[in-house]
């Protein structure tokens, strides 16, 4: 692996790969699921390294459904219906400008405003496996790595990001869209780090990561954008027209 | 000029599913035609294609003279309009306002021109006080109206709608009928509805299309459609039961009966003359109204 | 998409749909490692042919193979290229494109050839359960596994609530587009929030609904489900020998790379 | 012995929609009642109420004899049973088998019974091939026979279907309604249905409660209720087609018969008697089936 990020040529081979990523990117049939890793593209001990990393997140997540459901017997219907419901956004294409093809987005934002983050992972932790299982999106393999990329990271940030913009007095349309935002690249972000640890092999892990991350930039940035107007605006769609619904799904004040 | 001309339409579903099997379907400009089929017949297929949601593997579809595959999105829709079942999943602005306008603004129509359309439309299904009331405080009724005058609102030719009547109840039933034939008769609106109630089709359908499991079993005007009464069993429908008494009095008591009558006015004139003049009560025209 | 959504190759009947899904999934689960710990290209290419050959056996429309093997194998050759054109030392060969070298090496030829094969061996192998066995027989096969409860709970009514509102958001989706809702970028986005807006509200509405006709029937908050059936003899028999013939071709592999 | 008493009963929604105001609604134990009612009339509220969705304001409902708030809930799903107006609120399992024997197994029996339960109430709603099949996979009519052997599977005294006949077309209506009334008739089960249909009812129902606004306008046997037009009328309903023929004639035309005729077989039956002997054609008799 010597050579290829030696100074001397570093830009010039830079551009090429970003072209080069960027450009069969562009032509996937549905790029938004390159956000997804593919089955068995990690080497095992990464797989189940993510895995490890993943299941506490879920496991969390189910014991704050099982003590909410205690609480309210609704619950379980409730996570379901709104799994279902965020199952079908992630799969709704959307123009994205750059790219110009049609794009996914990931849902995990609203999901997490509407149900906070602990049952959102558990949600995405079935609608990623429903995805791998029958839509050959991600894999089994994979599944711990998206769990933590979708799940955790997209859920955790997208809350984070709502709660403290609501503490802060922001207005709550823009905080959904900088949680939409956020989550989206958050997921975007460690989808990205989790392919660079398993491959730069021998070259710099930082010089990867940022190779691998300007290489989504077309397609991601907008993208992001797209999912945090998405999330505000579905919100801001809930909260005129049913707002009592909010307050049945609230997690953490929301809304 | 034909308003819509389908010619030998094949349609599979991506499971495997024929849901059309060489179907022909013409409708001419100004007719009220009823599409008459069981649950899973296709009804709901033929309007997919007939509206371009679905693409036909094979077979011809021409609207208003024209290919559908010829035809912008813009073009298509001012000739055809589709007024979905179920309201709930048609209406999704949150006011009727807002709802019945979300057709003419896509079309960039000055605002002016926005509101004129608005108010003539809800007029015209006679939801005018409903302006500005949220969509989901409205009753079943109400709604079915509503998505109606959103469709209107497009000034499509061609109204298509998918089981207009069903979910109301016989009040409501009669008046989207007469909103509907209102529309085909004063504004020479074509009309096309999807149906597998009988009984209030012969009033008002010009003709009526058999639908049974993708194939058309027969076409033509509601009287001629009503005498075949094996067919109308075999599309797992049923005569209008008006019809089905004079059916049953003509056929296993005897009694003469002109062709078959489908109305109630038909029947009652028919078995007038039947009825001998002393059996009738004398003085009771009075008591009528 | 959605229509990729679609298990009615489940329901046919064959060899493969009757063994006990309980095998299925660990005869997956061995051949999935067998290919992820592969060092060379042959045993993920032999499992990917296998696997392909025996979905065209059971008369899997190419369309629907084909849609669901485009991504991974996008990806196999986006892999392809980078690794062969940016790793490794030993030149292969070279171009130039617009004033850009690139010269192609062998190494890296390798490693991208072989991240490839183990993304089409695996994809195939999970391609193959996923036209043999339909969801309901998978979330039984996971009881065995002692996946949670609540997760299967939830993994249960999302199935089946996807295909519910799946419906009515095809429809609203089309109402938009019949009224032009689609014909302007900025009229399009507006359009699709109002639809994933009124899909989370259908989904709200419909779970009151049917955590309503759950609790006439007794729902106390825990779906019951029923006990497992043993696993016959006959589906155990396939599963030892699976997992021998797995076991043994890495194994062999091993052998080989050695 | 009363297998429902309701008395007086108020409801109100949060919204402030006043949905049920001062109702009475008592069935005995095998009994076949309709409530009929048009859109927005109360129906689905006085299903709620009776099997505990929803609380009353005031008034006393009591199932079996006693007081609806006094009984567990286990208690209350084994003597009242819903079957929702969409099956898919209802159908929440992945297979049928599954949905079937969700009730039973939330009953705590042991597995052979559930299966035992599951064959049986599938066979009862011929529904036993379909035991395997995925749920989003039936066809509507199918769907709406699970969802009743769902809940045939809890063994309720009392069955309660809202518009158990929407959506179905006109054989699907025929065989749902004779499965009903064949639970009722054989196997002594008192059933409650609300519609807003109205001609089928009168071969099914023994009672019927005409509801309109909340309130109860009339109930009774089906002849005595159809006999009063502007109490009809004013519900928002109709008569059934072959009563509003026979109504016209009498009223309009003074043929003289007797009370009103509801079914087909009762108008023919009067019919015949009216027109002359000669009329009839000789020798059709041998024509007829
Ligand atoms: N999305 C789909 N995928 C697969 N098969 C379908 C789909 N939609 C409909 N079908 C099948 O196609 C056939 C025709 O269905 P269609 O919905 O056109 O009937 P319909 O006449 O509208 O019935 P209904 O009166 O119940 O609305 C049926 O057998 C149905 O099961
Ligand atoms: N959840 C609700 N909140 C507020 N008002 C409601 C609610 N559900 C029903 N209503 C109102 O209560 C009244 C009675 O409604 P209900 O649903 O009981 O009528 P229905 O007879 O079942 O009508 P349909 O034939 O349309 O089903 C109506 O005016 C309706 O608008
Ligand atoms: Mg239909
Ligand atoms: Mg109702």
């Amino acid at each position: 692996m010597d050579g290829i990020w030696t100074k001397k040529r570093y830009a010039s081979r830079f551009a090429a790969v970003v072209a080069a990523i960027a450009g069969v990117l562009a032509s996937l049939p549905a790029p938004a699921f390159a956000m997804h890793i593919s089955e068995g593209l990690l080497p095992a001990s990464w797989a189940v390294l993510w895995y490890v990393v993943a299941i506490p997140f879920v496991a969390l997540g189910l014991r704050e459904l099982q003590r909410r459901n205690e609480e309210f017997p609704y619950f379980k219907p409730l996570v379901g219906l709104v799994g279902a419901a965020v199952f079908l956004i992630s799969c709704m294409p959307i123009p994205v400008p750059t790219a110009g093809t049609c794009s996914h987005p990931c849902g995990t934002g609203i999901a997490a405003i509407l149900i906070g983050p602990g049952l959102t992972v558990v949600v995405a932790s079935i609608a990623l496996t429903l995805q791998a299982l029958f839509l050959a999106h991600g894999g089994l393999t994979t599944l711990g790595a998206n769990i933590v990329a979708m799940g955790v990271a997209g859920s955790y940030v997208g809350f984070g990001t709502w709660l403290i913009a609501r503490r802060l007095g922001v207005p709550w349309i823009a905080a959904a869209f900088l949680a939409g935002l956020l989550s989206d690249w958050a997921t975007y972000a460690m989808t990205s780090f989790e392919l660079t640890a398993a491959f730069h092999a021998g070259s710099s892990f930082s010089a990867m990561f940022s190779l691998i991350l300007i290489a989504f930039v077309p397609t991601q940035l907008p993208l992001g954008i797209l999912e945090g107007i998405l999330c505000a605006g579905a919100l801001r769609f809930v909260r005129n027209r049913k707002p009592e619904l909010l307050r049945m799904a609230a997690a953490g004040g929301a809304a | 000029m034909k308003a819509i001309a389908v010619t030998g339409v094949h349609f599979t579903y991506d499971d495997g599913t024929e849901a059309l099997s060489g179907v022909d379907f013409h409708v001419s400009e100004g007719e009220f035609v009823a599409v008459l089929g069981s649950n899973g017949s296709g009804k709901t297929t033929l309007i997919g294609l007939l509206v371009g949601l679905l693409k036909a593997k094979s077979g011809r579809i021409a609207i208003g003279g024209q290919e559908i595959g010829s035809l912008s999105a813009e073009e298509l829709y001012k000739r055809v309009g589709l007024v979905f079942q179920n309201p709930n999943d048609q209406l999704f602005a949150a006011t009727v306002e807002e709802d019945v306008a979300f057709g003419p603004r896509n079309l960039n129509l000055p605002e002016e021109e926005v509101q004129a359309r608005v108010t003539e439309v809800l007029t015209a299904v006679a939801a005018l006080p409903l302006r500005g009331r949220a969509i989901h405080h409205l009753s079943f009724g109400e709604q079915k109206r509503v998505s109606l005058a959103g469709v209107l609102a497009m000034r499509p030719a061609v109204l298509i709608l998918d089981e207009p009547t069903a979910g109301l109840d016989p009040a409501g039933e009669a008046q989207m009928m007469q909103l509907l034939k209102k529309l085909n008769r004063e504004e020479r609106m074509t009309v096309i509805l999807a149906t597998h109630s009988v009984d209030m089709l012969p009033l008002f359908a010009n003709r009526i299309y058999v639908l049974d499991r993708g194939r058309v079993l027969q076409q033509g005007p509601s009287e001629e459609i009503f005498c075949h009464q094996e067919m109308i069993v075999r599309a797992k429908l049923r005569l209008p039961y008006v019809s089905r008494l004079m059916y049953e009095m003509k056929r296993h008591d005897g009694v003469p009966i002109d062709g078959l009558p489908l109305t109630i006015g038909e029947a009652r004139a028919q078995l007038l003359e039947l009825i001998p003049k002393e059996m009738i009560l004398p003085g009771i025209e009075e008591i009528g109204p | 998409m959605f229509d990729l959504f679609s298990d009615i190759f489940t329901y046919r009947d064959n060899a493969l749909t009757r063994i006990d899904p309980r095998a299925k999934l660990v005869i997956a689960l061995a051949a999935l490692i067998a290919v992820l710990t592969a060092e060379r290209v042959v045993l993920p290419l032999c499992v990917f042919g296998v696997c392909l050959g025996t979905v065209a056996t059971l008369r899997i429309p190419a369309k629907l193979v084909t849609a669901r093997l485009a991504a991974p194998l996008s990806i196999v050759a986006v892999l392809v290229v980078i690794q062969t054109f940016f790793t490794g030392t030993t030149p292969l060969f070279a171009f130039t494109v617009a004033g850009w070298h690139f010269t192609a090496k062998a190494e890296g030829l390798r490693q991208g050839a072989l991240l490839g094969a183990r993304v089409l061996g695996s994809v195939s192998v999970v391609f193959l359960l996923s036209v043999v066995t339909p969801a309901h027989r998978i979330f039984q096969a996971f009881r065995w596994f002692r996946i949670s409860r609540n997760w299967l709970e939830i993994a249960i009514l999302m199935y089946r609530y996807i295909f519910v509102l799946m419906d009515q958001v095809a429809d609203l989706a089309a109402a938009q587009r019949l009224r032009l809702g689609y014909t302007a970028r900025g009229r399009a986005m507006r359009s699709f929030t109002a639809l994933a807006g009124s899909t989370i509200i259908h989904s709200l509405e419909q779970a009151k609904r049917t955590h309503d006709a759950m609790r006439l029937r007794g729902y106390r908050g825990t779906m019951p489900f029923g006990p497992l059936p043993a696993l016959g003899r006959r589906d155990r028999l396939i599963t030892a020998l699976c997992l021998i013939g797995i076991v043994s071709a890495r194994l062999l592999e091993w052998g080989v790379s050695k």
